[in-house]
């Protein structure tokens, strides 16, 4: 499947797809996504990626295991829920911070720290899933 | 993203506005610190070093977090967290009487003396495959469940629990494993499917998954809505999640095939979920389907018991010995359900707990045996009394407690499910339990009289033993890592033996808290009636309901959801 | 009653603390150890002495000891006659039984263990005699049995003993479970389960409509632990245990278990047709079964165990009779028997230890090697024939007395009676008399007398069986009147004299058993030889049995369970699908749960139009041809779900149900590049038939439930508060997102956790390579590879 | 104005779907799999495209518009792709065009490959 | 509506069976993933059924009008198509290894667990 | 109504009925095949004509929302097509496909295979 | 570094344009996100210098879309004429161009033109295997894509 066309292509493809997943993941508050389809399409990103360039090359992309990154991603999830512990109201309570950047301001808040654990946990398991096979493959 | 609300809002009625107490944070806890830990475990999966010891302080920490929501819950009554801050129903609500908490209790102490067990018994790949990672986000599931206040919740709790124990049993890849976890994930699977659809008509009849919005909305649903048809769908997810007759067949299919502290794992844990899960759907939710059914279900206790005891005399694995007589026990703890009387569920929540720890306890012996004996073969097995005789003693109580004779654990929830059943008339109910005991300790006197006494595998002639060099040697350090975890858990075995009015006065707190639904629906939701609905009979009478059977501290105050003391 | 300990509650636990010292004290002092331990129930047997004379008169003590308040189950005591007389001889015999143990133990590298066990069983049988409540009673009772069955199996390493010790346990734990059930619907009737509040409420239960099922539960578990014809076998074969075991607890205490319950529950139960038909007709065929098996036997602890088990049957034929004459000859003969048997036990112990043997064939002419063991012998057995002057003769005079003209059928009674009683002789004389007397005969061992630690019981219980005598009056007075009176129910007064005031009928039925038992005595050979022919004709007994119930237990639980369980997926999952056709129709049609007729539904073209594709999707699953065709086609149905998502206001279904089932196709044909599989689903017609009615019956009950609930009104409370709140509150507008991530975000929490536990088993199902299966390291490949570590 | 786009809009999604539906009948209607892989992945992208174009015109709304040209783009970028991919591995294992289809230039095209070293990443 | 979406519910649910009464591991992981899709659709329609309007509040309004379809059944089955999605990804695998290790996708000759010839017991002591 | 707003309802409906046209051939060539790749081919056609389908739902009801589920379409379509080939490479021209008539003549010797495996 | 520059900043551009806002703060968290994005796939991409002329993508992007049109109606035409007279042959069309990304292109363009599509390029990179739906002289064939879209990418990229 590492075929000139494919290969040349695939990177490109493969950050759009990422870009896109971001995109996704950050606006499921108010319109269609959220972290669960922004991490399927990261992942599917990162599977386009494997099929083209091989299973090392994403590897190396993603840095950590993927199964850390799924374990970090829940983490996080569970993290943004016990955040309300300090702010004396119950656990997952939704908390919300506008910080000012460049004059800009923004919507911080815990359900998006949540959306962002889901999105690393489901990046990071299915791109484990895909790796794994496509290794044991070659076994 | 919305921008900053310009104008303050008013959340006083979509938001709880008093601050929870922080002792009411032991509700989440055991949840939370398993979700943390796990998460922690999964992230440093490859430091198999550190795994096994962290994974036993986190369960400690879930013990520790354990007894407190315990006392808490003895002291105060049903404590209830509604997460998110908002009012119940609309939030997922955590709602914990003395049943949650106790279960949830003996299921972490449960998970502990295994972590301990299995820091010896888990191997470098086990562990790099996730064993404690598994074993942690497995008692997410059960804390969850045990602790949950909302059906979908406990639905979700139910699929966590399950995946972890897929994971768990799969650990190993050995032959008899991957078939075995064909059947039990694809049964498992089935009987989860069965919950989430019951679930779904559910809320299809009353647009709510709060279990005490549930409870009120049932009481005032038209004729002719089919709830007791729901309530059937329900009773059968849950028989087959509690591994009940007819549909068991995916527990003997697969419980001796894992590694035999996940077998341990399994049988503490799983099928009693079932049986919570029964109890609090059917006995607190549904009471007068429940009582439609109740006929059926005595027969299929019955039927559970004898067939389970009867698989127990049928095999030769000793792992499956002790999987065919979990299944007979949960014929015993469906025996106390069916009945939904005091005396009835206290016998059932008893059994449940005895059950959790001496099943766990005698898988964890058999671990022993087939570690001292090499086989775990009925037919091979020979000559351990004389090699271990303190373990011959443990598992000798182990035996007798799993066979209901006193002193031990097994002999107070037998006799208050014989009083119950008698109570009731249930003669043949009366029989069918004594007689599974009866078949009981034969089937453990066997096990026990072929594998210890017996001087070598069968055919050995009398008054030899096997020659000792010939047995695979147990390193004695190993022996103690495995024998801690044992002792601790037989200890408890007969504490509960000789210490049964804590027992008692337990299960008659959380069988109370079962019968008398207006406490727990109170507790959840405050007195005040189902939105649309006609109010309650009780909603007056908030401290009246004392008469039932509970203990000091357990009756329970009406207390609106997320208050503090 | 008052709720602190005193001196019986101590009483209670001491041999429970000696059971834990014993191995310590044995491994210190060795089997001389027992003397020390001795003093455990030594100092147990003072301790109830003194109770005496507040017994006197037929009082009862009843205590009861709240040991951790709100803890432990209260242990509560009643002492009376009865249980003070049972107290006494399992303290009293427990003395010297320990002293035997140590003596007969002597050198064996378990002998702690063996003290261990015994005092554990002291403990046990103790409560259970002098529990006031019936539920501790049950928890002793058990406990015997448990402690029976490790004392039976103490030789574990033979067949045999294994076998009788499995055979006592299964015989008396199902009594056991009988006697619970027993006690529990006392419990329901009587409001109570404490025996002293039980008996001061005579003719309660007798009168209830529960009274027969309460007796025949009782009666369970009595015959059982008490040996009652046909479920006696068991007591002879645990006679494999060794013989301190025997003397102790198969003749003088366990095994009378079930006669002190019968004697114990008399006044409350007792004294009503039933109770006087089945008692003395089980008794009675127990005695002359007992016997006659009894002079069959050889070995000489078999031949006091099957007399043990006729006199068992004595005492149950006599408590069964509920008159009080017969009452107080079965106290005098359970005294007496406690004595008698239990010395001469002890006696064959000695002899099996110091000649070798039992087998009374092989043995003869010992009385110049073992003349004190002669001497035990010999008045054991002149108590056991019932001569005078000996307790037994005492015995059998109140008892001859009690049965002649008492009721309607007492000649059967006095018949029974006469013919047990002279084979008893017989067997006490075999016994007492064979070994020590005529020739000397070559035994294994060279034969001395034994140790003292093993003589001071022989010798110190046959004579009691005299002093008794000589005591009469203080006997009567302070053992056997108050004894009556319990079992009784009524205070009465026990008058015993050596000498009959008067020549009486008791008189006259002795000296016709004395003389009928010296004449069989006489042609013992013959009479062996004739047994033995009759029961090789029978052939078959309740001991072979037992085998056969035990394996046909096994062999047809194995097929239960083959058929329950026979291995095959599809046959669980099809038990499954029927069982949920069932759970959904069957209420649904009997309770009247079924929708009404439903209207025509009102869809749009494309709508109909995408349903359509889903189900021809299903249909092209169903009928592909092979695999990869069903595969796609699954992509079909997916598709069309994702699309009726779409068209009905779920953009967030749709999105996510269009990738996951994308996504799992992929999988699914992915993972199939690996499997080289066969193609066609092929079902015979009839299984064809059979699933699809199952498939049909699930889909056609999901399908009417549905109808039926969506024919309900519905609560939209939640989503009208998700709808109010989401954008204010919660700061989100798309309401779906919202509920997962804040709502209801704890759902999501396990979402996620289910997510990537998915992926962590996945990836060890994928990469956990399996061990090659070694062998187990044992010593011997240890040393091996220690000698070529050596070589190299 | 908005007369104009909705015309237009509509005019753009029947030619779209009146693409969609030629390249659904080349797919029935060509001898083989090469022959019909030209209809998929010239008429079909383009019906698609010309589908999501109209979606972008009626809605009139700037963010609706760029995302639905950056569909177009990225189908335009994957369609090639796609179907280079599926037509090779449909050769190389070994699915041959119909009888008719001259492969004279192909003769060695599998032998080239099973020669040539791997030059992969 | 409801009426047409429960009748294709059952089809659903009649087609799962009827594939998971198979023997063979594949028909049976499919069966799996049309009794899912079976599931979703039961979820969504015990929520009652709305035409088109998506839960989603327009930038316009605070609180979205009634007639939007009910969002929390619509939250429920995304939950349950990921729990679905993760164990179907877990059993296919399952199947694909318990094939290379048992050779086998028949589950009728899948004997190792419980093997067809095991003999009963010992029935001595 | 006006004639671009009648215009554009008929044109939906008309539209909608050929999109329903198109899927109905292409599910016939899913089902009949008659060799995988065909069949990968028609679901690559499925998910785009269902890309168009989307638009003109979002155009029906005015929620544009809908363009993001199509774009993941296409991007999940892709990896599938991408996916699928992947597998028939893999896999071979296998006897999978003998029971279907048609497909038999498509498939020749299995040697390529080799071919295939050396590429992996 | 330079040609990644641009990228990063057209893919910045493209955020906003899918975000639908171009203020400044959310064209910096593009850049951002497209640079992490990126960075991703570093590896692939650091060899790439092809890049620096962005604008000949785009028009060489309106030709594409051209042909595709085209190439639509003719299979149109194709598929919906009644004989749907063919003549299907496999085509191997050596290659002038040599560097990956103008072989990828080229293929592309191929594909999306009316009658051909491109199968394969030989691992040698020297021959482009392309299927051609109806081809009666296979050497006009190659000679109209020599001088067509070759000759334009070869112009547009050197
Ligand atoms: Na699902
Ligand atoms: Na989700």
């Amino acid at each position: 499947m590492r075929t000139v066309i494919f290969r040349t292509t695939a990177p490109y493809l493969t950050s759009l797809m990422v870009l896109f997943s971001i995109f996704v993941l950050l606006r499921g508050h108010n319109e269609p996504g959220g972290g669960f389809i922004g991490g399927l399409i990261a992942a599917s990103a990162f599977a386009i990626y494997g099929v083209a360039c091989g299973v090392p090359p994403v590897r190396r992309a993603l840095v950590f295991h993927p199964m850390s990154i799924a374990g970090t991603g829940l983490f996080i999830g569970a993290i943004s829920g016990i955040i309300s512990l300090f702010e004396g109201v119950p656990f997952f309570t939704g908390l919300w911070v506008y910080p000012s950047i460049f004059g800009v301001e923004l919507a911080l808040s815990t359900p998006l720290v949540f959306d962002i654990g889901v999105y690393l946990v489901v990046l990071g398991t299915i791109a484990s899933i895909a790796l794994g096979l496509e290794e044991r493959e070659k076994i | 993203m919305a921008g900053k609300p310009t104008t303050p809002v008013d959340i006083t009625g979509a938001m709880v506005t008093e601050a929870p107490a922080l002792a009411d944070w032991l509700v989440v806890a055991p949840v939370i610190i398993c979700l943390l830990g796990g998460a922690f475990l999964l992230a440093q999966r490859k430091n198999t070093k550190i795994q096994g010891w962290t994974a036993v302080a986190i369960l400690a920490l879930l013990v520790a977090s354990c007894v407190g929501l315990f006392v808490h819950v003895l002291n105060n009554g049903t404590i209830v967290m509604t997460m998110g801050r908002w009012l119940p129903p609309f939030g997922i609500s955590f709602a914990v009487d003395v049943l949650s908490a106790v279960l949830a209790l003996i299921g972490a102490v449960v998970a502990f003396f295994c972590a301990i067990y299995a820091v010896t018994d888990i191997e470098t790949q086990e562990r790099r495959y996730g064993f404690f990672p598994f074993l942690v986000l497995l008692m997410a599931g059960v804390s969850g469940a045990f602790l949950t206040g909302d059906i979908f919740n406990l639905y979700v709790w139910f699929e966590v629990l399950l995946i972890a124990s897929f994971g768990l049993l799969i650990l190993g890849n050995d032959k008899p494993q991957l078939d075995g976890a064909v059947k039990y994930a694809f049964l498992n699977l089935v009987a989860t499917t069965l919950f989430l659809i019951a679930t779904a008509y559910l809320y299809g009849l009353v647009g709510t998954l709060n279990m005490a919005d549930i409870a009120r909305r049932v009481a005032v649903l038209p004729d002719g809505a089919p709830i007791n048809t729901i309530a059937a769908l329900y009773l059968l997810a849950f028989a087959m999640k509690a591994a009940a007759f007819p549909v068991f067949f995916w527990l003997p299919a697969s419980y001796h095939t894992p590694r035999i502290v996940v077998s341990a794992v399994f049988a503490g844990l799983l099928t009693k979920v079932g049986i919570y899960a029964f109890l609090r759907t059917l006995v607190l939710l549904m009471p007068e389907a429940n009582a439609m059914l109740s006929d059926t279900l005595i027969w299929v206790a019955i039927a559970t018991m004898i067939v389970g005891v009867l698989g127990a005399l049928a095999q030769n694995d000793i792992r499956r010995i002790m999987g065919y007589l979990v299944i007979s026990g949960i014929g015993a703890m469906l025996a106390g359900a069916a009945l939904s009387t005091d005396l009835g569920l206290m016998g059932a929540i008893m059994y449940a707990v005895h059950s959790m720890i001496v099943m766990t306890a005698l898988y964890m012996a058999c671990g022993l045996m087939i570690r001292t004996a090499g086989t775990h073969d009925l037919r091979k097995l020979g000559a351990i009394y004389g090699r271990d005789p303190f373990l011959a003693a443990v598992f000798l109580i182990l035996a007798f407690a799993a066979a209901g004779l006193p002193p031990f654990s097994g002999f107070w929830p037998k006799l208050t499910l014989v009083q119950a059943s008698l109570a009731e008339g249930q003669g043949w109910l009366a029989f069918a339990i004594l007689i599974s005991g009866f078949l009981t300790t034969i089937a453990v006197g066997r096990v026990w009289a072929m594998s210890f006494w017996r001087g070598g595998p069968l055919g050995t002639p009398d008054g030899e033993t096997v020659d000792e060099k010939t047995q695979p040697m147990v390193d004695p350090w190993d022996r103690r890592g495995l024998v801690i975890p044992l002792v601790g858990l037989t200890f408890m075995v007969i504490a509960l033996g000789f210490l049964p009015q804590p027992f008692l006065n337990v299960a008659a707190g959380s069988a109370g808290g079962l019968l008398y639904q207006e406490t727990y629906t109170d507790a959840v939701l405050g007195a005040q009636a189902a939105p649309g609905e006609v109010a309650p009979e009780s909603a007056a009478s908030d401290n009246s309901n004392t008469e039932g059977p509970m203990i000091d501290g357990t009756d329970t105050k009406a207390q609106p959801s997320g208050e503090s003391e | 009653m008052d709720a602190a300990i005193d001196g019986t509650f101590l009483a209670i636990l001491a041999p429970f603390v000696a059971a834990a010292l014993a191995p310590f004290v044995t491994r210190i002092a060795g089997h001389n150890g027992a003397w020390l331990l001795a003093l455990v129930p030594a100092g147990i047997f003072v301790h109830y002495l003194g109770f005496l004379g507040q017994t006197a008169g037929g009082a009862g003590i009843a205590s009861t000891w709240d040991w951790w308040p709100a803890m432990g189950w209260p242990l509560s005591y009643l002492l009376d006659g009865l249980s003070l007389m049972f107290a006494l001889l399992i303290s009293g015999i427990g003395t010297f039984i320990v002293l035997y143990a140590g003596g007969y133990m002597k050198g064996h590298p378990q002998i702690g263990r063996f003290l261990s066990f015994i005092f554990l069983f002291m403990g046990a049988m103790q409560g259970l005699v002098v529990s006031d409540n019936l539920i501790t009673l049950f928890i002793f009772w058990e406990l015997t049995s448990i402690t029976s069955f490790l004392l039976i199996g103490f030789n574990h390493k033979k067949e045999k003993s294994r076998r009788a010790a499995i055979q006592a346990l299964v015989v008396t734990g199902g009594g056991g479970l009988s006697l619970l059930a027993g006690v529990v619907m006392v419990q329901l009737v009587a409001g109570t389960s404490d025996l002293s509040t039980l008996l001061t409420q005579p003719g309660l239960l007798q009168t209830s409509p529960y009274y027969l099922p309460i007796l025949l539960l009782f009666l369970g578990g009595a015959f059982t632990k008490s040996a009652q014809f046909p479920l006696h076998f068991w007591l002879p074969n645990a006679m494999e245990a060794p013989t301190p075991v025997s003397a102790y607890l198969h003749s003088a205490t366990m095994v009378k278990a079930g006669v002190y319950l019968l004697m114990r529950m008399q006044p409350i139960l007792g004294d009503t047709i039933w109770w006087s038909t089945i008692l003395p007709i089980f008794g009675g065929v127990t005695l002359i079964v007992g016997t006659l098996l009894a002079v069959r036997q050889t070995d000489l602890k078999l031949m006091l165990a099957y007399t043990t088990v006729a006199s068992l049957g004595l005492l149950v034929m006599l408590t069964g009779t509920s008159n009080e004459v017969a009452i107080k000859g079965a106290v005098l003969y359970l005294f007496a028997h406690s004595l008698f048997k239990g010395a001469l036990f002890m006696v064959a112990g000695v002899i099996d230890h110091e000649a070798g043997t039992r087998d009374v064939t092989k043995l003869g002419g010992l009385r110049k090697a073992m003349p004190i063991t002669f001497f035990a012998a010999i008045l054991a057995a002149l108590s056991m024939a019932g001569l005078p002057p000996f307790i037994g003769f005492i015995a059998k005079e109140e008892l001859y007395l009690g049965i002649w003209g008492t009721s309607p059928q007492f000649l059967a009674l006095t018949l029974t009676a006469v013919v047990g009683n002279a084979l008893m002789l017989v067997i006490g004389f075999a016994v007492a008399f064979k070994p020590f007397l005529g020739a000397k005969t070559e035994t294994p061992k060279p034969a001395h007398e034994g140790p003292i630690l093993m003589l001071a019981g022989p010798v110190v219980l046959s004579i009691c069986g005299l002093a008794s005598v000589i005591f009469l009056s203080w006997t009567g007075q302070y053992l056997i009147g108050p004894m009556t009176s319990s079992v009784a129910g009524m205070p009465l007064e026990a008058n015993l004299h050596l000498v009959p005031a008067a020549i009486k009928i008791n008189l006259i039925l002795s000296i016709i058993t004395v003389i009928l038992g010296l004449v069989l005595f006489a042609r013992l050979a013959v009479l062996r030889g004739a047994m033995n022919g009759i029961l090789n004709a029978i052939g078959w007994g309740p001991d072979r049995g037992f085998d056969q119930f035990m394996s046909g237990l096994v062999i047809s639980a194995h097929k239960v369970t083959r058929l329950l369980q026979p291995g095959q997926m599809d046959i669980y999952m099809k038990g499954a699908f029927i069982v949920t056709a069932i759970a959904v129709l069957v209420p649904m049609i009997v309770l009247d749960e079924l929708p009404a007729w439903p209207e025509m539904p009102q869809m749009l073209f494309y709508e109909w139009g995408v349903m359509a594709i889903a189900v021809i999707g299903l249909a092209a699953v169903l009928a592909a041809k092979n695999r990869l065709t069903a595969i796609a086609a699954l992509g079909i149905q997916g598709f069309a779900v994702a699309l009726l998502f779409m068209l009905f206001g779920a953009p967030d279904l749709s999105f996510t149900q269009f990738m996951v089932e994308t996504l799992s196709v992929v999988i699914l044909a992915l993972v199939m590049t690996r499997l080289s599989l066969y193609q066609n689903d092929h079902r015979s017609p009839v299984k064809t038939v059979i699933d699809g009615t199952v498939a049909f019956a699930v889909g056609g009950g999901f399908f009417l439930l549905l109808l039926s609930v969506t024919q309900q009104p519905f609560n939209t409370a939640l989503s009208d508060f998700f709808r109010e709140h989401s954008v204010a509150i919660a700061h989100g507008r798309n309401i779906v997102n919202v509920i997962l991530v804040d709502f209801r975000g704890v759902d999501t929490l396990g979402e996620i956790a289910v997510v990537a536990v998915a992926g962590l088993a996945i990836l060890a199902l994928v990469r956990f390579r399996p061990k090659k299966k070694l062998p187990p390291l044992t010593e011997a490949d240890a040393i091996a590879a220690q000698k070529k570590e050596a070589a190299v | 104005m908005d007369d104009i786009i909705l015309i237009v809009s509509g005019v753009v999604m029947l030619v779209g779907a009146l693409f969609a539906l030629v390249a659904a009948i080349g797919l029935i209607r060509l001898p083989d799999l090469y022959t019909r892989t030209h209809a998929a992945s010239k008429a079909g992208t383009l019906g698609s495209g010309l589908m999501l174009l109209a979606l972008a015109i009626f809605s009139q709304e700037l963010d609706v518009v760029t995302r639905a040209i950056a569909a177009i783009v990225f189908f335009l970028l994957t369609a090639p792709i796609s179907s280079h991919l599926l037509a090779r591995s449909a050769y190389i294992v070994g699915y041959r065009p119909e009888p008719t289809t001259k492969c004279d230039d192909m003769a060695d095209y599998l032998v080239d490959e099973s020669k040539q070293p791997k030059t992969l990443d | 509506m409801e009426v047409a979406f429960a009748a294709l519910i059952g089809i659903f649910f009649m087609v799962a069976v009827y594939l998971m009464l198979s023997p063979h591991v594949i028909r049976i992981l499919m069966g799996v993933v049309i009794l899912g899709n079976a599931v979703n659709l039961l979820i969504f329609s015990n929520g009652r059924l709305t035409r088109e309007v998506p839960p989603i509040v327009p930038d316009a309004l605070v609180v979205a009008e009634p007639t939007i379809a009910n969002p929390l059944p619509q939250a429920l089955v995304l939950t349950a198509i990921v729990i679905s999605f993760s164990f179907f990804a877990f059993l296919l695998t399952l199947a694909y290894r318990a094939y290379q290790e048992l050779g086998t996708d028949d589950t009728d000759n899948m004997r190792i667990a419980e093997p067809a010839d095991e003999a009963a017991p010992p029935t001595g002591y | 109504m006006s004639f671009a707003e009648t215009f554009m309802k008929v044109a939906i409906d008309i539209s909608l009925a050929t999109l329903m046209l198109a899927f109905l051939l292409i599910i016939v060539r899913i089902v009949r095949g008659p060799t995988l790749p065909d069949r990968i081919l028609a679901l690559d056609m499925l998910v785009a004509v269902g890309i168009g389908f989307i638009a003109v739902i979002g155009i029906k009801t005015g929620f544009f929302l809908y363009i993001d589920v199509a774009i993941a379409l296409g991007l999940i379509g892709f990896l599938a097509t991408v996916a699928f080939a992947r597998y028939v490479l893999s896999r071979g021209a296998t006897v999978d496909e003998a029971p279907d008539p048609e497909g038999e003549r498509n498939i020749i010797a299995l040697e390529t295979q080799r071919t295939v495996e050396k590429e992996m | 570094m330079n040609s990644l520059f641009l990228i990063n900043i057209l893919m910045a551009l493209v955020w906003a344009a899918v975000t639908g806002s171009f203020s400044l703060p959310n064209l910096l968290f593009g850049f951002a996100l497209a640079a992490l994005a990126l960075s991703l796939i570093r590896e692939q991409v650091g060899t790439v210098g092809y890049m620096s002329r962005a604008w000949r993508v785009v028009s060489l992007f309106l030709l594409f879309l051209y042909e595709l049109v085209l190439s639509a109606v003719s299979v149109a035409k194709l598929v919906l004429s009644p004989k749907m007279a063919i003549n299907p042959a496999f085509v191997a069309y050596p290659l002038k161009v040599d560097k990956d990304f103008e072989i990828t292109l080229l293929a592309n363009l191929i594909t999306l033109t009316p009658g051909t599509l491109s199968v394969d390029v030989s691992p040698d990179r020297r021959t482009l295997y392309i299927h051609a739906i109806d081809v009666t002289d296979e050497d006009a064939l190659k000679r109209e894509i020599a001088e067509g879209f070759e000759m334009k990418i070869m112009e547009a990229f050197r």
